[in-house]
């Protein structure tokens, strides 16, 4: 089982186990279609998730691919940064036909262009036209309270003692 | 005097409508005691239909358009007058005229004009609801006509009230007993007749919406909740008269209205429903097989063997 | 007349439809309560498929705005007289969805509530409860959201489109989304 | 809506849309598929997701790790535990906090207690659409009897907000475990029954068997999990292949059916049900005593340390995971949840429903147990 | 039933079916009925539904509404309640169930035990047909807030109260830091409590609750939570950068403060309060540079001010005017800085190299300092006040209280200070053997005597009431018996004897009368009461002191109204006279190194707004 990290090693790529049936790998951008093919040509055929954490302090977007291996009961967590300002990414629906809709959800969450996918209409929301709302930058309790028309008291009543300071 | 007349049995004829639509509404809220009781619950109170009924004739409703008001009131016409030709008991309201083909000709106008009706709502879910209930009457029509076919034949005539009194004379002269294989398909077909499980495709509710109904609010689907009550008491009214002889008075007709509805309502409990397609086939296979088997029986009994 | 009045509510509330739409996690404790353990039917109450059908709307708990907008349509397609029954705090005021950019705040501001339940979610006694108090709600004439719907058609509208209906986007753009092509 | 032939020249056929859902007896919660319609017949089947969607993993990032314990359980509403437990899991393998054994076992109860509530309630689903509504009454009328024990032992019916980092938040009250046992002697009453009027029974036979059928390949290459992948004949199931909590430490097994179609996957959710009861006799009969939680920072200090983790459970619907990941502050930085039913009802379906006849697709939608809450979030 | 068996297709069998005809329902006729499946009727017996909360046992400390995920609960202004204790808030929750999700976790949080939830679940309302639309909305999400009372108190469900208060989310256990055994310690002064580690001082940390009952309770109003929090992150620095803002003399206050936040600390009610002490020391202890974290600037305004005494008072008066600006002069008599903190002290307590940590800090931002200089020997007082812009007096309490008895003037009857002064200057090497009654019940007391076990002495303490009376730390009573000092309740003295030096000790054996105005309970010696002598080769009495201001001329000192007992000054330290400050014990209420840094502060801010007055004036 062990030996799967030293091929990914060999390739080039960090990868490290997070428990015994978890590791991640940490992909350049430019490589991920290749690494994502190899590997479900290893087993990894099932594919769990598409996930995209917005480092907003790096500038960076992290898309996260969670991969299935039935057979060595293991899990491949694959890491890519995209840089923020211009998330483009090649689609992965050559790989895996099913990551159509995950990138369109990730398109509508974050704003992230993938390439090569047919299909990133609006998906969740409708007549969205703010920012991706699962950017950090944006600001759902504001949002909130501007649509919904409805004002938070942030002291929740308490009055800070007033002190000198 | 033929004024007289006409407006005794005028009043007569809405008499009938009304006990018609009270023992139909009655029935429906028996029925659904009975379902509770198998779904280990207590259920609505056995007037619930008429509350129901009531509060649906009293609700805003909306139509769409002529076609669908009309199509409303030929569902439920037709209903009505084939009623009127049903022997209830010792009572008909024109006994001359109990023909057993009018009465089913009645009423597949009355389905045919329910189907107009609801068509003009243009809602596709009633169309498809529309066309499976006429898939599944052309299902369940067949063998009805095979048994119908062996009871003319062996009554020789076509008129309810002669193949009532024909039945006279206890248990052993109803036709139960002389066409069980009939009076069985005859009962599946009541089955598909009143739309009860396994064959209410033409409404499933988590297939299509309610399917022709989809539309129908307030008083319409008030109409089409009296439309089923009378339909529900034309119907077994039939089967009894054809198998289970008749009634001496009004009170044991509707019990063994009653009896044959109990036990519609004791399959619909227990089973879910057919696809339209395997309903109709159903129809066509065993229930036609035993109309048939029946006829012929009737034929090589009364023809052949001349009993 | 007022007899007549009086009747006809009296049948009202005790044949009350509910439309059988599940907006809502709230709407989880539908099934028990339709069915045998708790059996709301005693009280004459089923679930119809269609809002053509149904007297009673029951918004089980919160509403994406998505919903928002099938709620509004099943609602004007209800027939009168309708009510509307609010379940559990997300219809009163945000419930736990309260900054949620997607999930509305106070359900009367775009339809009529009738009735709110207390819960999240309520249990079914809760929810029979209430059903009993709409009835009586019903018999006494109480019960008249839907005129309150007709009669201020054009502040709920309002309401209703300010949510429905963006055009521009609700916050000043912090930065600008990359598009292509 | 009118029947409107589309604009499709080379077909005779008039198309016309159909809407399954939001507002519609036979979809599972609030969810929405459009269908293109060629007579009775799907051409195409389009999902219209968000409908329930609440935007939970942006909420989470606003809330401190342990109140996000009230959020999570909402994500999967007829399941909630899993939610629940697969997010402790999660953070307690980041924190590297220990479990004791006891809460490891309560946690086997609850999520096995769900397992069976969830199959109630998503088998009474299937009455409901076949018309079969006998069986979804006595099914959500048993399956309240798993509330009761949940509201006991946790004070909630529905959402039960009781595990917590460390372990659960209180003990099994007196007398429960006994309460739990008498219901499981109730189940074993009751499954004889639900076999003979569901599973026997020749409609319920003849409108699912052969329904919606997929393969072993085809169930992975769409991603499928849980029941419906091991109905295909994949026998993969996470309590066994990577054991978590004390599933090594209990004595079941994966039942085969392998026929793909919407009865195996039926049936291979009541035959899972029985292992369910068989390991909760175990576990009434090999829970130990001792702690029940592991003492952890109060929620106001509760940080995380920096790192990233995809936690799962194997739900009732397949595998419930979370990815989540934490900067080492109180509040989480990301989470993102895979509901088992995204791809099958987001994708999968696309394909499935296509060609199928109308009564047929809320049969299909209930056979896989979709989740609509699960994936909108 | 194996597969195979259930999946053959059975006719007949849906038929089962049918003999639920017969049976009873199981339908709960709600509301006839009520469900019957729990111990007792109705829902479970942890239902969570309402809140409950004993408004007179509730502090109002505000967690439960900080812990809301929902954002439902607000802490809102009460007068109809008298608090629980002294540090009790009069904010009391409110929920808004257009929110509450019934999640439990304000109970599970609730420090005190008051929130719990009830088994009543039912409210509804309906809208009457005459509100206008635009008003429903407010009307409706008001009549589902209401105050947590005892409405449904008669209904208990999620209860945590004293009973399963561990299966809270509090964390209830103190990690004490580690000390040296009383055995040993008893025979050296060198420091006995270990500053926490870092992952003692972490989990310490995490257990705080971040209310800030304590910043009210702190004389100085420290930013605790947010200093424990950084500690709880891993960050001393950023730790100390809140200390700093508000005492600059961290180490000390972690070694040797009277702690009034710990009384106060909201966990303490239930269970062992937070060490906020100890993880201050630990803070300042792990810190190396504190000016550079305190972010100070060195700037000067051209103002000069001038204090009088080195003790914490001066130092912190310093430390802000310098922050503020100032160029500051501490004039101090005796040769070392520090005061009370240098002399009064011991060292197994406060290690003169770790006091010196925080002085030279406060030093290093160039403070000129004049040892051996005292105000009215040395310099004019008058002087001080023409050549400086303000003065600010931190002479503290100089002039012990005497005890009035007979034999008090003999020899070897001292007063606590002073054989803490003898003590600490080396001027007292050996009491071996040698027999010591302490008067007193104050941490004074204390020092005294666990300095005297540690010079070799059989020490006894003679106080008027009982030990819980005693207002000296619990910590410190304790650790002192465990060196073995003997402590006599309910002593009070009666007289000394001996020729020239003391002999025996007499005291008599009180009872205790409740105090009619509500104070603590007074002893009284009657005719009955048993009197012991014990012999004592020392005596000293360690029953407080008073403060000393004959350096400052008559008239002022009547101007300003010392009283004999205290100055009296404004809350920014200001007097009577112009361009004279007063902090520190001669000034204070409380009189602790804590409150006297806070009066130095806040004397440092009042000099601020005395001469932009001035300025103003000019």
């Amino acid at each position: 089982m062990a030996d799967i990290l030293d091929e990914i090693r060999a390739m080039d790529l960090k990868a490290s186990w997070l428990n015994d049936w978890e590791f991640e790998v940490i992909v350049p951008k430019e490589r991920i279609g290749s690494v994502l093919d190899y590997l479900k040509s290893r087993t990894f055929k099932g594919f769990m998730g598409l996930s995209c954490v917005d480092w907003i302090d790096e500038g960076k977007f992290e898309l996260v691919y969670i991969l299935q291996s039935y057979d060595l009961s293991l899990e491949a967590i694959v890491k890519t940064k995209i840089p923020r300002h211009r998330p483009v990414i090649e689609s992965m629906n050559a790989i895996w036909k099913l990551c159509e809709v995950y990138e369109r959800e990730m398109h509508e969450f974050f704003g992230i262009e993938f390439v090569g996918n047919p299909n990133l209409r609006p998906f969740f929301l409708e007549n969205w036209l703010d920012t991706p709302p699962l950017r950090k930058d944006f600001d759902t309790l504001a949002f909130s309270e501007e649509l919904f028309e409805f004002k938070e008291d942030e002291t929740h009543g308490i009055n800070p003692p007033e002190r000198i300071e | 005097m033929v004024i007289v007349e006409f407006l005794i049995k005028l009043s007569q004829g809405f008499g009938i409508g009304a006990l018609a639509l009270a023992t139909g509404l009655l029935f429906g809220g028996i029925a659904r005691k009975i379902m509770a009781r198998i779904q280990r619950r207590y259920g609505p109170p056995f007037t619930q239909n008429f509350m129901d009924l009531f509060k649906l004739l009293s609700k805003g409703s909306v139509s769409h358009g002529w076609a669908f008001d009309l199509g409303l009131v030929a569902g439920f016409v037709p209903m009505l007058a084939a009623l009127m030709f049903l022997p209830i008991g010792p009572f008909t309201l024109f006994p001359s005229d109990s023909s057993l083909i009018m009465i089913v000709y009645l009423m597949m106008m009355a389905y045919l004009g329910m189907a107009m009706g609801v068509l003009a709502s243009g809602n596709p879910n009633s169309a498809i609801g529309m066309s499976r209930a006429l898939m599944l009457m052309a299902g369940y029509e067949v063998p009805f006509a095979a048994v119908i076919f062996s009871i003319y034949f062996f009554s020789k005539t076509g008129y309810l009230t002669q193949i009532v009194a024909m039945q006279s004379g206890g248990f052993m002269n109803w036709n139960i007993v002389k066409m069980p294989l009939g009076f069985l398909a005859v009962e599946i077909v009541l089955q598909g007749m009143l739309g009860e499980k396994p064959f209410d495709q033409a409404i499933a509710p988590a297939e299509i919406a309610s399917g022709p109904m989809v539309e129908l609010g307030g008083k319409y689907l008030g109409f089409g909740m009296i439309q089923h009550s009378v339909a529900l008491f034309l119907e077994t009214g039939i089967i009894v008269d054809l198998f289970l002889g008749g009634a001496p008075n009004f009170w044991i007709f509707i019990a063994k209205q009653f009896v044959l509805y109990f036990v519609v309502v004791l399959v619909d409990a227990i089973l879910p429903r057919l696809r339209v397609h395997e309903a109709t086939s159903f129809f066509w296979k065993l229930p036609l097989f035993l109309g048939i088997l029946q006829a012929v029986i009737v034929i090589i009994q009364g023809g052949v063997l001349n009993v | 007349m007022s007899e007549w009045t009086e009747i006809v509510d009296y049948f009202r509330g005790r044949s009350m439809w509910m439309l059988h739409y599940c907006t809502g996690c709230g709407a989880i404790e539908l099934p028990p309560t339709m069915t045998s353990r708790w059996d709301m039917e005693r009280f004459g109450i089923t679930p119809m498929a269609t809002p053509r059908q149904a007297d009673i709307l029951l918004i089980t708990g919160y509403l994406a705005i998505k919903t928002l907008k099938r709620v509004i349509y099943t609602y004007e397609q209800m027939q009168p007289p309708k009510w509307v029954l609010g379940f559990g705090s997300c219809t009163i005021n945000g419930g736990i969805y309260w900054d949620s950019y997607n999930v509305i705040e106070r359900l009367d501001k775009y339809i009529p509530v009738d009735i709110y339940i207390a819960g999240c979610m309520p249990r079914p006694e809760a929810i029979l409860d209430s059903f009993v108090k709409l009835k009586e709600m019903v018999q006494n004439g109480e019960a008249k959201g839907y005129e309150k719907y007709v009669k201020n058609y054009e502040w709920y509208k309002a309401n209703q489109d300010k949510v429905l209906k963006r055009t521009k986007p609700v916050l000043e753009r912090i930065e600008k989304v990359t598009k292509i092509g | 809506m009118e029947l409107t032939p589309l604009n499709e020249s080379n077909d005779d056929y008039r198309y016309y849309e159909l809407f399954i859902g939001p507002n519609h007896p036979g979809i599972e919660g609030n969810f929405s598929y459009i269908l293109k319609m060629k007579g009775h017949t799907v051409a195409e089947a389009t999902p219209d997701p968000g409908l329930l969607h609440r935007g939970f993993e942006k909420l989470m990032e606003r809330r401190l790790w342990t109140q996000n314990l009230a959020l999570i359980p909402r994500i999967c509403v007829p399941e909630p535990d899993v939610n629940e437990v697969a997010y402790c899991m999660g953070i307690e393998h980041m924190a590297k906090i220990e479990v004791p054994k006891r809460a490891q076992y309560i946690r086997v109860i609850v999520l096995e207690l769900a397992r069976i509530a969830s199959f109630l309630f998503g088998v009474s689903g299937l009455g409901g659409t076949t018309g079969h509504y006998t069986s979804a009454q006595w099914l959500i009328g048993d399956r309240d009897y798993i509330l009761d024990l949940f509201e006991w032992l946790t004070g909630g019916r529905v959402y039960h907000i009781y595990q917590y980092p460390g372990g659960v938040k209180n003990d099994l009250p007196e007398g429960w475990l006994d309460k739990l046992s008498d219901f499981l002697d109730y189940m074993g009453k009751r499954l004889p029954e639900y076999d003979k009027f569901i599973f026997k029974n020749p409609i319920i036979q003849k409108r699912t068997v052969g329904l919606g059928y997929i393969s072993a390949d085809e169930a992975i290459e769409n991603g499928l999990t849980g029941p419906n992948l091991r109905a295909s004949g994949v026998i993969y199931d996470i309590r066994k292949a990577q054991p978590y909590l004390v599933y090594d430490e209990l004595d079941f097994e994966i039942p085969k059916t392998g026929d793909g179609d919407a009865f195996s996957r039926i049936l291979q959710r009541r035959l899972e049900l029985g292992e369910s009861i068989k390991i909760l006799r175990q576990c009434i009969k090999q829970i130990p005593q001792g702690p029940y939680r592991t003492k952890v920072p109060n929620p106001f200090q509760f940080r995380v340390p920096k790192g990233s983790y995809y936690s799962k459970v194997e739900s009732s619907r397949g595998e419930f995971g979370y990815y989540m990941v934490s900067d080492g502050d109180v509040k989480p930085y990301r989470v993102y949840v895979r509901g088992p039913s995204y791809s099958i009802g987001l994708y999968y379906a696309t394909k499935a429903l296509v060609g199928m006849r109308i009564e047929d697709v809320p049969v299909w939608i209930h056979t896989t147990d979709m989740c609509p809450p699960d994936f909108d979030r | 039933m194996s597969s195979q068996d259930i999946e053959k297709k059975n006719g007949f069998a849906p038929i089962v079916g049918l003999k639920y005809l017969f049976k009873k329902p199981h339908t709960v006729r709600y509301p006839k009925e009520d469900l019957e499946v729990f111990p007792i009727s109705g829902n479970s017996p942890n239902y969570r539904g309402f809140h409950t909360n004993d408004l007179e046992k509730c502090i109002g400390c505000g967690n439960c509404a900080r812990v809301c995920p929902t954002d439902a609960v607000t802490m809102v202004e009460t007068t109809d309640l008298k608090p629980a204790n002294k540090f009790a808030k009069t904010v009391r929750p409110v929920f808004d169930y257009g929110r509450c999700c019934f999640c439990a976790q304000c109970v599970d949080v609730c420090p005190t035990g008051s929130l719990q939830m009830s088994r009543d679940y039912i409210h509804t309302f309906h809208p009457s047909v005459s509100i206008s639309v635009e008003e429903e909305p407010e009307i409706v999400s008001k009549d589902f807030i209401w105050r947590a009372d005892s409405t449904h108190v008669g209904n208990p469900g999620y209860v945590r109260n004293e009973k399963n208060k561990f299966d809270k989310v509090i964390n209830f256990e103190r990690t004490a830091p580690k000390k040296t055994d009383p055995a040993k310690r008893k025979i050296s002064f060198s420091k006995y409590v270990q500053i926490y580690s870092k992952e003692e001082a972490e989990k310490e940390a995490s257990r705080c609750l971040g209310c800030g009952a304590c910043v009210e309770a702190c004389p100085n109003e420290l930013h605790i939570p947010e200093y424990i929090s950084a500690i709880s992150k891993g960050d001393p620095e950023e730790s100390l950068t809140w200390i700093y803002k508000r005492n600059p003399l961290p180490l000390i206050c972690g070694e040797v403060c009277t702690h009034q936040c710990e009384e106060a600390c909201v966990v303490g009610i239930q269970g062992e309060p937070l060490a906020i002490r100890w993880l201050k020391a630990f803070s300042a202890s792990n810190v190396d540079d504190y000016l550079k974290i305190s972010n100070f600037l060195p700037k000067s305004n051209g103002k000069k001010l001038a204090a009088i005494g080195g003790g914490p008072a001066s130092l912190s008066f310093g430390y802000y005017a310098r922050l503020l600006g100032y160029d500051v002069t501490i004039y101090e008599a005796e040769e070392k800085l520090g005061g009370a903190m240098m002399w009064g002290i011991p060292i197994y307590r406060l290690p003169k190299d770790e006091m010196m940590k925080d002085i030279n800090a406060i030093l290093s931002t160039r403070i000129e300092v004049k040892l051996n200089t005292k105000v009215g020997r040395d310099v004019k007082f008058e002087d001080l006040m023409r050549s400086y812009d303000a003065v600010f007096i931190g002479v503290g309490n100089s002039k012990p209280m005497t005890l009035r008895i007979k034999g008090e003037d003999l020899e070897n009857v001292v007063q606590g200070l002073t054989f803490m002064h003898m003590v600490n200057d080396g001027t007292l090497k050996d009491l071996n053997g040698k027999k010591i009654v302490v008067v007193g019940g104050g941490n004074v007391a204390m020092d005294v005597a666990r300095s005297s076990v540690r010079l070799g002495a059989d020490v006894t303490i003679v106080y008027r009431r009982r030990i819980k009376d005693m207002p000296a730390d619990p910590e410190e009573i304790e650790d002192a018996s465990q060196e073995g000092v003997k402590i006599v309740e309910m002593g009070v003295p009666i007289e000394i004897y001996g020729e020239k030096h003391a002999k025996e000790f007499e005291y008599a054996v009180a009872s205790l009368v409740p105090d009619p105005s509500g104070g603590r309970p007074r002893p009284v010696v009657d005719d009955k009461s048993p009197h012991v002598k014990i012999s004592a080769d020392y005596v000293v009495a360690a029953i407080g002191q008073t403060p000393s201001i004959d350096f400052i001329p008559v008239d002022i000192q009547q101007k300003i109204g010392f009283d004999g007992k205290s100055i009296p000054v404004d809350e920014y330290g200001r007097t009577k006279v112009k361009g004279l400050f007063c902090g520190g014990d001669a000034s204070n209420a409380r009189q602790d190194i804590i409150s006297a840094i806070g009066s130095g502060m806040r004397a440092a801010k009042g000099v601020e707004v005395y001469l932009a007055k001035e300025e103003g004036n000019v």
